[in-house]
């Protein structure tokens, strides 16, 4: 029976997403960015990460179609000789990585701690809600600054950029956490007192098993649509800190690293080294959201 | 019956509701009358069709449901082509609607004496000061104590059955001709129930005021309604006078349903002895939606449709009454 | 209102050469952290104050010495250097300048809190000899005094002392004191107010003393509102867009830009400002490399390895777009004890630079880190990752670590680090300032060896420095000559460039380019 | 009513407690104040009489407390920086940063709410479409981008608009305002639409969906069956339920817009607590960073105090003890 459900359900959404050719595009789109990024090592022209390997003779070429520009260099080359396509795939392996991580990490803690809210209720539920409410009231990016650089400030420098990396995946994952909690939370409890959950509870299935068997797989949609909505944002976030140089560390430049270094560059003529990430950045954020649109409508009929 | 001039007359209605996998029909053929001040039940299960064709009559199907086919007539004149802005004026002054569940119908930030008043003053031709007074009238009418007082209270302040009370002012204080009550009890405790309803037959005769009484409560139906329809699976599947449909259902199906009231003041639960269950609107049989179901289902109920026939002191669409063609 | 100030001004004979006012809109990235003008000794303080406090020996527009609050000096004795003292000239709030003052202000620049002390190092005593002379009289022989003291702003002593403000600000302990926020000097212009971060303003002094001297004539600014832009491309927009004037620092990768843009002009000229790379060649392990036991950099033909490994043409046409001098060694010609012999760079040769680094033990190069700000000199940070990338080229791996200037010099400044980039400007226009700031052994003597964080130490250069600080003449430039030609074979920094720096402006401001990258606006004129 | 404020404040209290603590942990041993102070050269007496002079001897919650006790007084100590008491520094900027924030949430609110409660009723017109479209392109632009955008196009291109800074400013006592003058006017233009847009669009996806959700309840419905007229079915009975939410909303995004003045006084040049608190950062100012937390959470705070008291304002569910009881 659930297995009929789910199928229906997955036929559904195939059918609203090839209705929608926004979300057909965003798709590709999205699918494009993705498979740029993490196939970036393969296909990449160049490895904008070996340092033996940069000329500083091949600095500041114009995109190949520039009459100055080189076919070597689709999108041309930064102040340092670095490919820009290259170091676009590679920024934007950077973006995701972060994004996906600090989403990931944010599902599963908002998740176990909404559900825990949730289906324990009492003490826990308002502690926790609590919680939530005053984070919540903090904006996230302010949340991953902060947490950015407290650890930034405790950490000896050394150890800090070797870990850096996790520690903006941290930042932005514990700043979007309540959402998620609260969103399950809400699904919860209107699951626990459902008859099913009632009964299981009367006859004794361990709490656990309730929470995992029962309730989770009502609240997946839910969360599903959250958390394409707030990779979106992570990835935003995670350009943001690192425009304001607090983000990723220099060796291993973000999409917002890169237009942190090419804004120097924007008012000079070398536009390529700035707009193109940007592009990249916006095209891949986009076309994350409007899925993420396209998903909470397809899930949620009744908004339509 | 037929020697008074109908209130409102549904003709052939049948309602559609366009989707992705092809267009669902909610309603289809639907015809009744309700004559002025009568009051009529229309019984079925959830999904048969009665709040759909109450939402039809009050001109407010939720879109993308549309009016497909057929006609409504309120005292003569057509009204379900009328433009919204027309259709309002005679929502409230001539035909009042009360909804299933008191806790979610009225506005949660407005006191009841301002719902009141402004449903008043938008139909009726007096100033707000009236409109307070006679606010207070209906809520001592229907039953409010205390009624100068609460008219300023918010909805939240008030328990489910004195909110139903207030939804029942708020459905009669235009004085409309009809009332259209979408399950007025169900929401509510058992005690109150009997309560409610004996308040909204009371203010019915009073005002003189139609009504059609949509519920799934057979109990309610007999000691209320003046006629029942029995909808099943968007059809009239039988319609006629109270007692005769209780006692004496022609249909196969109203005759399951009746067996299942249960001897005098027992409430009744869903309809478990029919077995099997009413088709989903996409999925509705071929010939009778009920053959599947029925127990007296013969080749013809497979192929084609009936429509209502007179089966004696009821209508009911059944070919087992159908006395042109012999019987299988 | 104040063009009817002036016009009276004017009738009144104060002011002379120009007629109304006349506002200069400045901007640069940094803002100076004081007003005090013996508390930070670091180009974005001076440029500020100098406007505002003048010194007894001014600089002319070629940097050479000319008369300022004194009107002449002499060394009448080889300890002892005397100042007549202009006549009449009155600090802002009224004061008349005395030779009191000078005593007073070489006393406040030697105490410890002062960031100057390196410019009265040699100074015994100051005292009074009559009202408008006053002598300095040193513990040895100093032939470069009037360099040094041309950097020494004079304040008043009755003012520092009715508040509170005798010694300089300590900034190293955070404390504030008036001289903070607040100037009374004897300059051309004087404070109007001032807002930490977002705008300095002064406005023409028309008392000031200079005004009629033939530079100043056509001078014709009656207002400075000084605004710091740290981003680039701010900075450069609020120019294109007519919002400020002048902007001391545009970015070298505008220039073109604004060359072409209608109105707006670039006036470049060298800086007094060498960029090197120094090393740590006194610790026996490195703190940052993954050599053990050892430090490579100890051994000349390593340092001559990441010497010769640096393509610095490369560096000086795209880097710094050809905004550069690539040197050879420490200082610009401008400064005395400048020599063409010695200004010689090893040639760029990768092969062989990995040759000696195999022939050093390191065939496989080895781990470090090159520390580096990111703020502070011409495209400082990208200078640092071009070399990276150029060491990586032979086995050398490098690992930028760039920060803004405050972490930067913090961290050198514990000698925590193993390479680092710096940029030395010359104040003083003395080879000396450079020698015994960052090559002399770190040995307690007062100014020795205070920026010379690798601690290079070397006997016999100690002894030359010593020998450029006590004599004058032919000895002394024989140690100059000998010391720079140490400097080239022992390789204690990697010589990069002397910096060039590009003014940019709107075409109707005229104003000297001045080597020391300090803007007089008492010679500039608006049009 | 006095009852729910205290409550409120009340359970205010814990949350500057513990943004107190991560300030004063970063105050006191993030920093290492003595090392700063102390600079290179110094003795152990010396070392041993500024950890006395500083307190540092006491143990963990009489400094706590006494740092509390400075905090509450707006006493912070001198920025490493600028040398400088930072509540005067801090005090400096608020205006700057409070002019910008209130014109963006202006701009936000007033064209954001408008929009949200349009493509909410008319879901299906083109011009609702438009919105849309034009708001996911909002929230999917960083600002940064667009503040670059913007000082590209109206600043240097066209040479409207400046690109930096406040312009010129009046003093109003210890305010000092950018309202008063053309120049201040047009210097808030960009940056107050570079931090306003993504709010706007922020705002109006809400408001829509929330009145999206609310003109599907029953309450609505049954005041079209009362034959209510639609606009005030709309503008009355279905905006004034939208407004519940809408103000916790608003109330969060207006804690945003002080958090993201912190990028657009960065791309603009705007002297305010966000440039300071950057380039704060930048010099490791400790001082500054820990007053800037606390400020900021008091200003949160105060802000969610509004934002129940409006709450308490339109919701009568709220106005609990009130009632006179109908069960």
């Amino acid at each position: 029976m659930a297995a009929a459900v789910q199928r229906f359900l997955d036929s559904d959404l195939w059918w609203s997403f090839r209705r929608s050719p926004v979300t057909v595009v965003s798709a590709i789109v999205a699918l494009v960015c993705i498979l740029g990024a993490v196939l970036a090592p393969w296909i990449a022209p160049h490895n904008p990460f070996d340092l033996a390997s940069l000329n500083l003779s091949d600095a500041f070429k114009p995109p190949a179609w520039d009459e100055d520009g080189a076919a070597e260099y689709l999108l041309g080359t930064d102040d340092q000789g670095r490919d820009v396509l290259s170091a676009i795939m590679y920024g934007a392996r950077v973006s995701l990585l972060v994004g996906l991580s600090a989403t990931i990490f944010a599902t599963v803690l908002g998740v176990s701690l909404g559900l825990t809210a949730g289906y324990a209720g009492g003490h826990v539920d308002s502690v926790l809600m609590r919680i939530c409410d005053i984070q919540l009231t903090f904006p996230s990016i302010l949340v991953a600054l902060l947490v950015d650089g407290v650890v930034r400030a405790v950490l000896p420098r050394e150890v800090h950029d070797q870990i850096a990396l996790f520690v903006v995946i941290f930042a932005i994952g514990i700043s979007e956490w309540p959402k998620f909690a609260r969103t399950v939370r809400g699904s919860t409890l209107v699951e626990r007192n459902k008859e099913y959950v009632q009964a299981a509870r009367v006859i004794g299935v361990p709490s656990l098993r309730i929470m995992f068997s029962h309730v989770l797989p009502n609240v997946i949609g839910p969360i599903l649509v959250v958390a394409t909505l707030n990779l979106g944002l992570a990835i935003l976030s995670e350009a943001t800190l690192s425009f304001l140089g607090v983000g990723v560390p220099p060796t291993q430049p973000s999409l917002g690293t890169l237009i942190r270094i090419g804004n120097d560059f924007l008012f000079s003529g070398e536009w390529w080294i700035t707009i193109f990430p940007g592009v990249a950045l916006i095209a891949m954020v986009l076309s994350v959201n409007l899925l993420g649109d396209w998903l909470r409508d397809a899930l949620n009929p009744k908004l339509r | 019956m037929s020697n008074v001039a109908p209130l409102l007359q549904v003709k052939n209605l049948r309602v559609e509701f366009p989707t992705r996998r092809g267009t669902l029909v909610a309603l289809d053929d639907v015809s009744f009358d309700i004559a002025p001040g009568e009051v009529l039940g229309v019984v079925g299960e959830s999904g048969a069709g009665k709040s759909m064709t109450g939402a039809a009559i009050i001109g407010l199907l939720e879109p993308p449901g549309r009016i497909a086919k057929g006609e409504i007539l309120l005292g003569g004149r057509r009204i379900d082509n009328l433009r919204y802005e027309e259709m309002r004026r005679i929502r409230g002054k001539e035909i009042g609607a009360i909804f299933q569940d008191p806790l979610t119908t009225l506005n949660p930030l407005y006191t009841v004496g301002r719902q009141l008043a402004e449903t008043m003053t938008t139909h009726l031709p007096i100033g707000p000061g009236e409109a307070r007074k006679r606010a207070i009238e209906w809520l001592e009418m229907v039953g409010i104590p205390a009624a100068a007082q609460r008219i300023d209270s918010y909805p939240h302040e008030f328990s489910g059955g004195m909110r139903q009370r207030v939804v029942i002012a708020l459905a009669l204080c235009a004085e409309p001709r009809l009332i259209v009550a979408d399950e007025p009890t169900t929401a509510l405790d058992v005690s109150i129930q009997a309560q409610v309803i004996a308040l909204l037959k009371r203010l019915a005769r009073e005002k003189g005021t139609a009504m059609m009484l949509v519920t799934h409560d057979m109990g309610v139906i007999a000691e209320t309604a003046d006629r029942v329809a029995v909808m099943y699976a968007g059809r009239v599947a039988e319609i006629g006078p109270v007692r005769e449909v209780v006692k004496h259902a022609n249909h196969p199906y109203s005759a399951g349903l009746m067996a299942s009231i249960p001897p005098l003041d027992r409430r009744v639960e869903r309809l478990a002895q029919i077995d099997g269950a009413m088709p989903r609107l996409s999925a509705i049989p071929k010939g009778c939606a009920y053959n599947p179901r029925c127990p007296q289902v013969f080749d013809k109920c497979r192929t084609y449709r009936p429509d209502l026939i007179n089966a004696g002191t009821t209508q009911a669409a059944c070919w087992l009454y159908d006395t042109e063609a012999p019987r299988g | 209102m104040r063009k009817l100030l002036l016009a009276a001004a004017l009738a009144l004979g104060l002011g002379a050469g120009w007629a109304e006012a006349r506002t200069v809109r400045w901007a640069a990235s940094g803002d100076p952290n004081t007003m005090d003008p013996h508390s930070q000794n670091v180009g974005t303080v001076t440029m500020v104050l100098q406007q505002i406090y003048d010194t007894l020996i001014a600089r002319d527009q070629e940097l050479g010495l000319a008369p300022g609050l004194a009107t002449r000096w002499e060394q009448v004795e080889p300890t002892r250097w005397r100042f007549w003292l202009r006549d009449g000239v009155k600090f802002h709030e009224g004061q008349a300048f005395t030779a009191d003052d000078v005593v007073f202000s070489v006393t406040r620049a030697q105490q410890p809190t002062s960031n100057y002390a390196i410019y009265v190092d040699t100074i015994e005593r100051s005292v009074q000899v009559e009202p408008l002379v006053v002598d300095v009289i040193t513990r040895v022989p100093d032939p470069i005094l009037p360099n040094k003291i041309a950097s020494l702003m004079i304040m008043s002593r009755s003012w520092s002392e009715a508040h509170n403000s005798t010694r300089p600000q300590n900034t190293r302990n955070r404390e504030e004191m008036y001289t903070t926020r607040n100037t009374n000097g004897t300059g051309a212009f004087r404070l109007q107010s001032r807002e930490p971060d977002v705008r300095t303003v002064m406005v023409r002094n028309t008392d000031w003393w200079g005004w009629n001297e033939p530079s100043s004539r056509e001078a014709n600014v009656t207002e400075i509102i000084y605004r710091p832009i740290s981003s680039d491309a701010t900075r450069i927009a609020a120019l294109l867009s007519g919002e400020v004037d002048f902007v001391l620092d545009p970015p070298l990768q505008d220039l073109n830009r604004l060359r072409a843009a209608p109105n707006i002009k670039v006036v470049e000229g060298p800086e007094v400002r060498t960029i090197f790379l120094a090393m740590d060649v006194h610790r026996d392990e490195l703190l940052y490399s993954d050599v053990r036991g050892r430090n490579p950099l100890k051994d000349l033909r390593v340092r001559q390895a990441l010497y010769q490994a640096i393509d610095i043409q490369a560096i000086h046409r795209t880097t710094m777009r050809g905004q550069s001098v690539v040197t050879g060694t420490f200082f610009p010609p401008q400064v005395n004890g400048y020599s063409r012999e010695e200004d010689v760079r090893l040639p760029y040769d990768q092969a062989r630079a990995r040759a000696l680094l195999a022939e050093a033990g390191y065939p496989n190069g080895f781990e470090i880190t090159l520390d580096c700000p990111n703020n502070r000199y011409i495209n400082d940070e990208q200078i640092c990752q071009a070399i990276v990338a150029m060491w990586a080229r032979v086995g050398v791996r490098a690992r930028l670590n760039a920060m803004p200037l405050a972490p930067f010099f913090a961290k050198i400044q514990r000698d925590d680090t193993s390479i680092y980039l710096l940029g030395w400007g010359v104040p003083t226009l003395d080879a000396l300032y450079s020698f015994q700031s960052l090559l002399r052994s770190r040995d307690g003597g007062q100014g020795n060896g205070i920026w010379n964080y690798g601690r290079y130490s070397n006997p016999r250069m100690d002894q030359l420095i010593e020998i450029m600080t006590n004599q004058s003449g032919a000895p002394r430039d024989a140690a100059i000559r000998e010391a720079l030609r140490i400097y080239r074979e022992d390789i204690p920094h990697i010589p990069l460039h002397h910096q060039m720096i590009p003014w940019a402006m709107r075409s109707n401001l005229t104003i000297p380019h001045m080597a020391n990258n300090q803007p007089y606006f008492r010679w500039a004129r608006m049009n | 009513m006095f009852a729910f404020i205290i409550s409120r404040i009340l359970q205010a209290v814990p949350v500057m407690l513990t943004v107190a603590l991560i300030s004063f942990a970063m105050f006191a041993y993030v920093g290492d104040p003595v090392a700063i102070m102390l600079g290179q050269d110094f003795t152990e007496a010396q070392r041993d009489q500024l950890v006395r002079d500083l307190g540092l001897d006491q143990p963990f919650w009489v400094q706590f407390a006494t740092f509390i006790g400075h905090a509450a007084q707006g006493e912070f100590g001198l920025s490493y920086r600028l040398s400088r008491p930072v509540a005067e520094l801090i005090a400096e900027r608020a205006p700057a940063t409070l002019e910008l924030a209130f014109t963006a949430a202006a701009l936000a609110l007033l064209i954001g709410v408008p929009m949200g409660v349009y493509t909410g009723l008319y879901r299906h017109s083109w011009l609702s479409r438009f919105f849309l479209t034009f708001s996911l392109i909002g929230v999917s632009l960083p600002t940064f981008l667009i503040g670059i955008l913007l000082i590209l196009v109206f600043a240097v291109w066209l040479g409207w608009l400046p690109s930096f800074g406040r312009g010129d400013t009046v003093n109003l006592g210890w305010w000092t305002t950018g309202f008063l003058t053309v120049s201040g006017l047009k210097a808030l233009v960009l940056p107050a639409i570079t931090l306003g847009l993504f709010q706007l669009t922020l705002i109006m996806r809400l408001v829509r969906a929330e009145m999206m959700e609310v003109l599907r309840t029953d309450y609505i419905k049954f005041a079209r069956a009362r034959g209510l007229p639609n606009r005030v079915v709309h503008f009355g009975h279905a905006l004034k339920n939208t407004l519940v939410p809408v103000i916790t909303i608003v109330g969060l995004q207006l804690g945003a817009i002080i958090a993201f003045a912190i990028v657009t006084e960065t791309v603009f040049q705007w002297p305010g607590m966000g440039l300071l608190f950057i380039q704060s950062v930048g010099a490791a100012d400790i001082p500054v960073m820990s007053a800037y937390l606390m400020l900021i959470a008091l200003v949160f705070v105060t802000i969610n105090l509004i934002v129940d008291l409006l709450y308490y304002a339109v919701d009568p569910r709220l106005r609990i003890g009130r009632g006179k009881g109908g069960h």
